[in-house]
């Protein structure tokens, strides 16, 4: 039985005006356990807390209850003063007679009788306290930054330059992502690569980076501060350090077929290749499936010219494993396939194409070297139509319910870059709204239509039929006119959505951090932690938590970097207490708790149990106290009560529950 | 009905810490008042309130139970409140099957910034619980005395 | 049947198999028990027939920790059962042989004294190879004859399906047996008024003895221990003290396994008052299909129980108040 | 030898009632139990065994014993009240009243249970014949016999008359209550059909089932039998059998926190739950075979062994038609006599 003291506050006149505390005082003192009850004008005071102090000492508390205003508000203060007085600082509860009743209630009777029910339920709720601790757990000092796209180089520069170790782990043979591949960026023009090639640098140069390319994560194991990955570091059959990148091989190699990933299939690459020329590393890698010597075993042409002796045709595969105190989700995006979207005509013209594509043809360094034409005949053309939302904001399950936030933007950057360098060409835009809440975006696009004279139609395109006379034959609709429109273009551009990286859920399965309905890695909390997942010690920078523009990339993942920063800086993380535990003879193994469970803090474990004499091998929940928030979940969801949350147990609430009903 | 004989419905609030037990509190500190029939439990989350509470409260002689957690898209815990809702769904429907009124048991989402809806809702409530009158087909006749 | 006692012997005898669960022949025509067999001679008592109806899929978790593969004869609807099981880690599928057997709808012996036949010597037409329509009983007093459809249990007039839906191999015809609205009951209690309602189920729920017999048959209760057995909720309970303690029981016992409630309908089929239990579970199949979309417990291992997930824009509970 | 008219039966339980309590087979929703008579019930003198045995009249699920209620720091004990006016019990079988007898044995020896000694000594039993007995009857097997009851009073319902004796002072005393709607009858007829009822009865598929081997000397044998090891197996560890059972007199004893006080109340307990009989260091039965051993090997060994031979079975035959697992204790007889064990 505790021994329970309890204190009631006057707050001044805030409390005592609408209730009677000394009534309070005289009834709740024939309460089961409470051996002592006294009030006060303000116990939050240092003079009331050394009351608390010299309760529990004159009539050996075991529990306190304080009757006074918001446990919100001074819950913390009494629970400190418990623990200074010697008690765990978990033996306290508050009835809230203030915000819960004496400020809301005008009767004296009436407030005071509401008191002492709202003090009778706090003490039927000491009575079942059991001190609790929080746990301790340590912090390995080193971060892991999934994607090598410019989120995760910024997530891990910042992460770097505040002094922790950061590994990149990127699956692609060289670090830079979807940016590498723009051409130019909105809303000041300025060329993609000369901006991000910097960073790619200073991200390699970096002594507290290292670097995974062509590598990707297996394995994660382990919860915040104590992360245990295996990462495959798959084999480029090339020995980076002896490979001077000097390109002598990609050169040399006879086998020069295979469509190029960096430009979009519109090029080709060899099969001893680096992404592009400013690749990071500069170190080639073999692609068995192109490679003769792989498929035939003749050939090995690349070895015989390398200098350097870097081409290894025997490298494996080679497992990695690493700890780190905290990971970073940067894994990016892609575009949809268009296999949905026959209407556009994308699989049957060459002239029809993706923005993405378009920035390739843009680009110097792209299959075109940078000159408009037509994929299909090479010639210059003169009208190109652009297709707004292909598979954003659709309401069908043919493309993506949300918007893809990019497209306004870059398809107004593609058609005043095309207006600005061929004059002659008329650049007409379908589209469902254009969307530019951005700093300058709004002034961008007015550019666009005003000064570059590009013609925006407010509606949709039905179909795309490619002409006998190699021209495209656009049939849209002009809402605001409420005519057809019937258009024979030379390109048609196609903005299409942009979907999670494919292998986000794989990822985020073995990170058991929680993904949306449309692949998107959900946030901790949509306003209030819109970089940390929901799974303590795992944060997400850039599109793999939601469509973004580079500015909106850059400071999300600046500010994933602080939060992985301020856990790093760390040495120990305490854990909340009021955790869930599973009673290991109650469980049932069942999964249920784990199903709902939002920080993938439950795991399993086949536990050796005596069950009353029964000795036998159970699978029981394990919760992991570290990554429980203790939000009670599991504790509705486990039918047999086994799940139990200490600070809000289930008897707990329920004597509370008898307690009011009384 | 004389001022002594007015049924005094016995009502039990589940709040989630976050949201509304933060609400009922603003609603204090701005005096919005509603009546002292309402009793409030704090709870982590909606999503810690187990069916078993709302049956045990209307066991014990509860007129109305009423759960107020953060709005859907707002839970602390993110999802917390979306398993609530299925659940308190599930459950006040087996009520209402059974022949409980409709109405007994009611879910609000109440943010911490809404003291004005925390109050509107518990006056609104309690009319409806009084309206209904004592609760009758669900609690256990040895707690009636 | 015979061919299913011939391949049991078979995974016996070569070893595939360290017991058989099924049925044994009762000492009455209609009580045959489950049972293990574990030689091929104690399968001379194997008997597979209408009246069979006790799912097996329960015992499988006992099975599950013995030596060795149980060969176990499940009905279509037991294998849902047994599939949500699994889904739960409650048994082994690698403990597991299982048999689908055929079904032509289980008889309730209750439902044939309901018709005023009493005193059974023996009953014909049940039998798993016969295709009667007809029972024919000899009683102590007299000749009676019985529709086999009349004689049928509840559930399998609300039939899900005669296909299995987890087996390694299958033996026996079935028959398709569903003739009713499977939520007609529920639809008829849901149009009932608050008073109606009432009524009915403190009608129902006073016959209750508590003798656990739904929730120890359940399949999806299979807790180690139950909340009304523990302390866990200060809510052990034996007794039928106040009417509300039943209430309380099947309530909650409905809520814990909803969404895991595959209907299979042993609860009904078991209660010594003819309680009709299965239209608390039906009720939250139906609002999880009407609310949350279709959803069948048990169709497929491994799949997401409804009060385990969500959808932003599912409805709020005032829903309830708005229906009907 | 009285009798009454079938169609008179509403108007002699009316008279019956005025002089206090009757309980008679009622049917609620399609099942006939015990109940308290009221007017407008259903009452069911057709079927031929209620589904819970009618012992509950004397020994109820659930009563209370006493209330304790804090009154400052002091506790308050009010002990519940006892029985203490007359009550008719109507249609009790022979082998109900056979359980009674059972629950006598246990009851009524020292220490004498008060709640149960005070309904005893208030209720007149009025049994009834077995007009059709059922295959799962098998009372003949423990010397019951259903053509003749004994109790305050028998009586016998032939064709459209209830035919009535009485056979105590209790039952003299009833009689005399009710004599206005009695008149005489022919004792022949009920002698016809005591002689068709146990022409029936010989008939059962259960009658010629072999008691032999079970008696209170047999305790180690068989407690130490293999055949428990399969036996138990299909038992789903429901309380049905105890419940439905006339003998089963097992009982736990709970407290009820209404908030204003605290209810000590006993209710039934069956030895088939995990939880029976579990004490401070857990459970001296950890196996449900165990168990279910337990149930068997007392109604079949110790309670004869403590009873002059009287069996804890009286043969009504509900657990055979009620066990979800169609497991009973008729089975259980008959796998020992089989193995001879």
């Amino acid at each position: 039985m505790q021994r329970i003291g309890v204190f009631v506050c006057h707050c001044g006149s805030n409390i005592a005006a609408t209730v009677d505390v000394k009534k309070v005082v005289e009834v709740i003192r024939s309460e089961p356990g409470v051996v002592h009850a006294e009030d006060y004008q303000y116990m939050c005071s240092e003079a009331g807390q050394e009351r608390i102090a010299i309760a529990v000492k004159e009539h050996k508390l075991t529990g306190i209850v304080v009757c006074s205003c918001s446990p919100r508000m001074h819950e913390t203060t009494f629970r400190k003063a418990a623990e200074r007085a010697g008690l765990n600082p978990y033996m306290v509860e508050i009835a809230n007679i203030r915000e819960h009743c004496s400020w809301i209630h005008k009767d004296i009777n009436e407030g005071t009788e509401k008191a002492v029910i709202l003090a009778r339920a706090a003490v039927a709720k000491v009575n079942l306290n059991t001190p609790l601790y929080p746990g301790e757990s340590r912090v390995t000092k080193r971060a892991l930054v999934i994607g090598g796209g410019i989120a995760g180089i910024q997530t891990a520069l910042d992460i770097a330059d505040a002094g922790y170790e950061v590994d990149i782990v990127e699956k692609t043979p060289s670090i830079g992502g979807i940016m590498s591949q723009l051409d130019k960026t909105f809303p000041t023009l300025d060329c993609s690569a000369c901006i991000l090639t910097p960073k790619m640098v200073d991200a390699a140069a970096h002594e507290k980076i290292k670097l995974y390319t062509y590598s990707e994560v297996e394995k994660v194991s382990g919860f915040v501060g104590d992360f245990t990955v295996d990462i495959r570091k798959k084999a480029r059959y090339v020995d980076a350090d002896k490979c001077t990148g000097c390109g002598l091989c990609q050169e040399k190699c006879p086998s020069k077929k295979t469509p190029s990933e960096f430009n979009r299939g519109l090029g080709n690459r060899s099969a001893i290749y680096t992404p592009f020329a400013q690749a990071i590393p500069n170190v080639p890698v073999i692609d068995t499936d192109a490679c003769i010597k792989f498929k035939t075993g003749k050939c090995g042409l690349c070895q015989k010219v390398c200098a350097a002796g870097a081409i290894d045709y025997t490298q494996k595969d080679e497992i990695v494993t690493e700890k780190y105190g905290a990971i970073v989700v940067a894994t990016g995006f892609d575009t949809i396939k268009l296999d949905n979207y026959d209407e556009y005509a994308y699989n049957q013209s060459k002239d029809v194409i993706t923005s993405l594509e378009l920035e390739r043809v843009m680009n110097a360094a792209g299959p075109t070297h940078g000159h408009l034409e037509r994929l299909s005949d090479g010639k210059a053309p003169k009208e190109i139509v652009f297709i707004q939302c292909v598979g954003s904001r659709c309401s069908d399950d043919r493309g993506k319910p949300y918007c893809s936030k990019i497209c306004c933007m870059y398809t107004a950057k593609h058609a005043m870059l095309i207006r600005d360098k061929y004059p002659d060409v008329n650049v007409t835009v379908f589209y469902i709204d254009v969307r530019t809440p951005g700093k300058n975006f709004d002034e961008f696009y007015r550019r666009a239509v005003e000064q570059y004279g590009v013609n925006y139609v407010k509606g949709q395109v039905g179909k795309v039929i490619p002409q006998p006379n190699g021209k495209l034959l656009v049939q849209g609709s002009d809402l605001l006119d409420n005519k057809q429109i019937l258009k024979e273009a030379d390109m048609v551009v196609l903005a299409t959505a942009i979907e999670p990286n494919k292998d986000v859920r794989k990822i985020a399965t073995m990170l058991t951090a929680s993904i949306d309905t449309n692949n998107f890695l959900t946030e901790a909390h949509a306003k209030l932690r819109p970089v940390e997942s929901p799974t303590a010690g795992i944060f997400l920078s850039g599109v793999c938590q939601g469509p973004k523009d580079i500015p909106e990339t850059v400071s999300q993942a600046g500010a994933a970097a602080i939060k992985v920063v301020g856990l790093l800086a760390k040495d120990k993380l305490m854990t909340n207490p009021c955790t869930a535990h599973a009673d290991e003879l109650l469980c049932n193994g069942c999964s249920t708790c784990a199903n709902v469970c939002p920080y993938g803090a439950i795991s399993y474990e086949d536990k050796q149990v005596n069950d009353h004499g029964i000795r036998e091998t159970r699978r029981i929940a394990v919760v992991n106290n570290a990554l429980c928030q203790g939000c009670g979940a599991c504790t509705v969801a486990c039918p047999s009560g086994a799940m139990d949350l200490q600070g809000f147990s289930n008897r707990q609430i329920l004597a509370e529950v008898d307690a009011i009903c009384r | 009905m004389s001022v002594n004989n007015e049924f005094k419905p016995k009502i039990v609030a589940f709040c989630c810490n976050w949201c509304s037990y933060a609400g009922a509190d603003l609603a204090g500190s701005s005096r919005l008042a509603y009546p002292a029939d309402v009793k409030i439990i704090r709870v982590p989350c909606s999503c810690r309130v187990n069916p078993m509470f709302i049956l045990r409260a209307f066991e014990k002689g509860a007129d109305g139970v009423i759960i107020c957690g953060c709005h859907p898209g707002d839970c602390h815990y993110s999802t917390g409140n979306y398993y609530a809702r299925r659940r308190m769904t599930l459950l006040f429907s087996m009520l209402d099957y059974i022949g409980v009124e409709k109405g007994r048991a009611r879910v609000e989402w109440v943010s911490a910034a809404e003291g004005v809806k925390f109050a509107d809702t518990m006056n609104s409530f309690v009319s409806k619980i009084k309206d209904l009158g004592e609760n009758v087909r669900l609690g256990d006749i040895r707690c009636k005395n | 049947m015979q061919e299913l006692i011939t391949r049991a012997k078979e995974l016996l005898e070569n070893g595939t198999v360290a017991r058989v669960l099924g049925w044994k022949i009762g000492d009455l025509p209609y009580n045959p028990e489950p049972a293990f067999f574990e030689t091929a001679e104690s399968l001379d008592k194997f008997v597979y027939n209408g009246f069979c109806g006790a799912n097996l899929s329960k015992y499988m978790i006992e099975a599950s920790k013995l030596e060795g593969k149980t060969l176990v004869c499940l009905k279509p609807c037991d294998t849902y059962s047994f599939n949500q099981l699994l889904t739960e880690h409650r048994v082994d599928r690698d403990k597991a042989y299982i048999i689908g057997v055929g079904c032509k709808g289980k008889l309730d012996v209750e439902k044939i004294k309901k018709t005023g036949i009493k005193g059974i010597v023996s009953i014909s037409g049940a039998e798993a190879d016969s295709a009667c329509d007809t029972l024919e009983i000899d009683t102590l007093y007299g000749k009676k004859s019985c529709a086999y459809g009349d004689a049928m249990l509840e559930r399998c007039h609300v039939c899900k399906g005669k296909e299995h839906k987890i087996y390694d191999e299958l033996i026996g015809e079935s028959r398709d047996t569903a003739d009713k609205e499977r939520f007609a009951e529920v639809e008829m209690i849901e149009a009932m008024s608050p008073e109606e309602k009432f009524a009915f189920f403190q009608k129902e729920l006073s016959k209750c003895i508590r003798c656990n017999a739904c929730r120890n048959v359940c399949p999806a209760c299979s807790c180690r221990k139950c909340v009304f057995d523990s302390n866990k909720f200060d809510s052990a309970q034996k007794a039928n003290v106040d009417s509300f303690e039943e209430k309380m029981f099947h309530i909650i016992r409905a809520f814990h396994v909803a969404g895991r409630c595959t209907d299979c309908g042993e609860c009904s089929r078991v209660c010594p008052q003819g309680i009709p239990l299965h239209l608390f579970n039906r009720k939250f199949i139906k609002d999880i299909d009407e609310l949350y979309g279709d959803y069948t417990a048990g169709a497929e291992a491994g799949s997401l129980a409804p009060l385990t997930d969500f959808k932003m824009d599912d409805a709020e509970p005032s829903i309830v108040n708005e229906r009907g | 030898m009285l009798k009454i008219a079938k169609k008179d039966l509403a108007s002699l339980f009316a008279l019956i009632k005025e002089s206090g309590e009757l309980y008679l087979p009622v049917k609620v929703a399609e099942q006939t139990n015990f109940a308290a008579y009221e007017d407008g019930a259903e009452f069911d003198l057709d079927t031929l065994k209620s589904v819970k045995s009618p012992k509950d009249v004397f020994f109820p699920q659930s009563e209370t014993l006493y209330t304790c209620k804090n009154e400052g720091k002091t506790i308050k004990i009010t002990p519940e009240e006892l029985v203490d006016q007359p009550f008719v019990v109507f249609g009790m079988k022979a082998c109900d009243v056979g359980g009674i007898e059972v629950l006598d044995r246990v009851f009524l020896s020292d220490p004498v249970d008060s709640f149960y000694a005070a309904r005893r000594a208030h209720g007149t039993i009025v049994a009834l014949a077995c007009h059709e007995p059922e295959e799962s009857c098998f009372c003949k097997v423990f010397g019951i016999d259903a053509a003749e009851p004994v109790a305050d009073v028998a009586t016998w319902m032939i064709g459209d008359e209830l035919y009535w004796k009485a056979l105590t002072e209790k039952g003299e005393a009833l009689t005399e209550k009710v004599s206005s709607l009695l008149t005489d009858a022919d004792e022949q007829v009920v002698e016809n059909e005591k002689t068709a009822i146990r022409a029936i009865i010989e008939k059962l598929p259960y009658s010629d089932l072999s008691l032999e081997g079970w008696n209170g000397d047999a305790v180690a044998e068989k407690f130490d039998s293999k055949l428990w090891n399969e036996l138990y197996k299909p038992c789903l560890a429901c309380g049905t059998c105890t419940f439905v059972c006339p003998t089963c007199q097992c009982y736990d004893i709970k407290d009820y926190n209404t908030g204003s006080s605290v209810q000590r109340y006993r209710c039934w307990d069956s030895c088939m739950y995990s939880d029976f009989t579990m004490m401070a260091h857990g459970n001296n039965r950890t196996s449900q075979m165990q168990r279910f051993r337990q149930r068997f090997m007392h109604k079949l060994v110790y309670f004869p062994a403590n009873n002059d031979g009287t069996y804890s079975c009286v043969g009504c035959g509900r657990c055979v038609d009620k066990c979800p697992a169609s497991l009973n204790i008729v089975k259980v007889i008959k796998a020992f006599g089989e193995k001879g064990e």
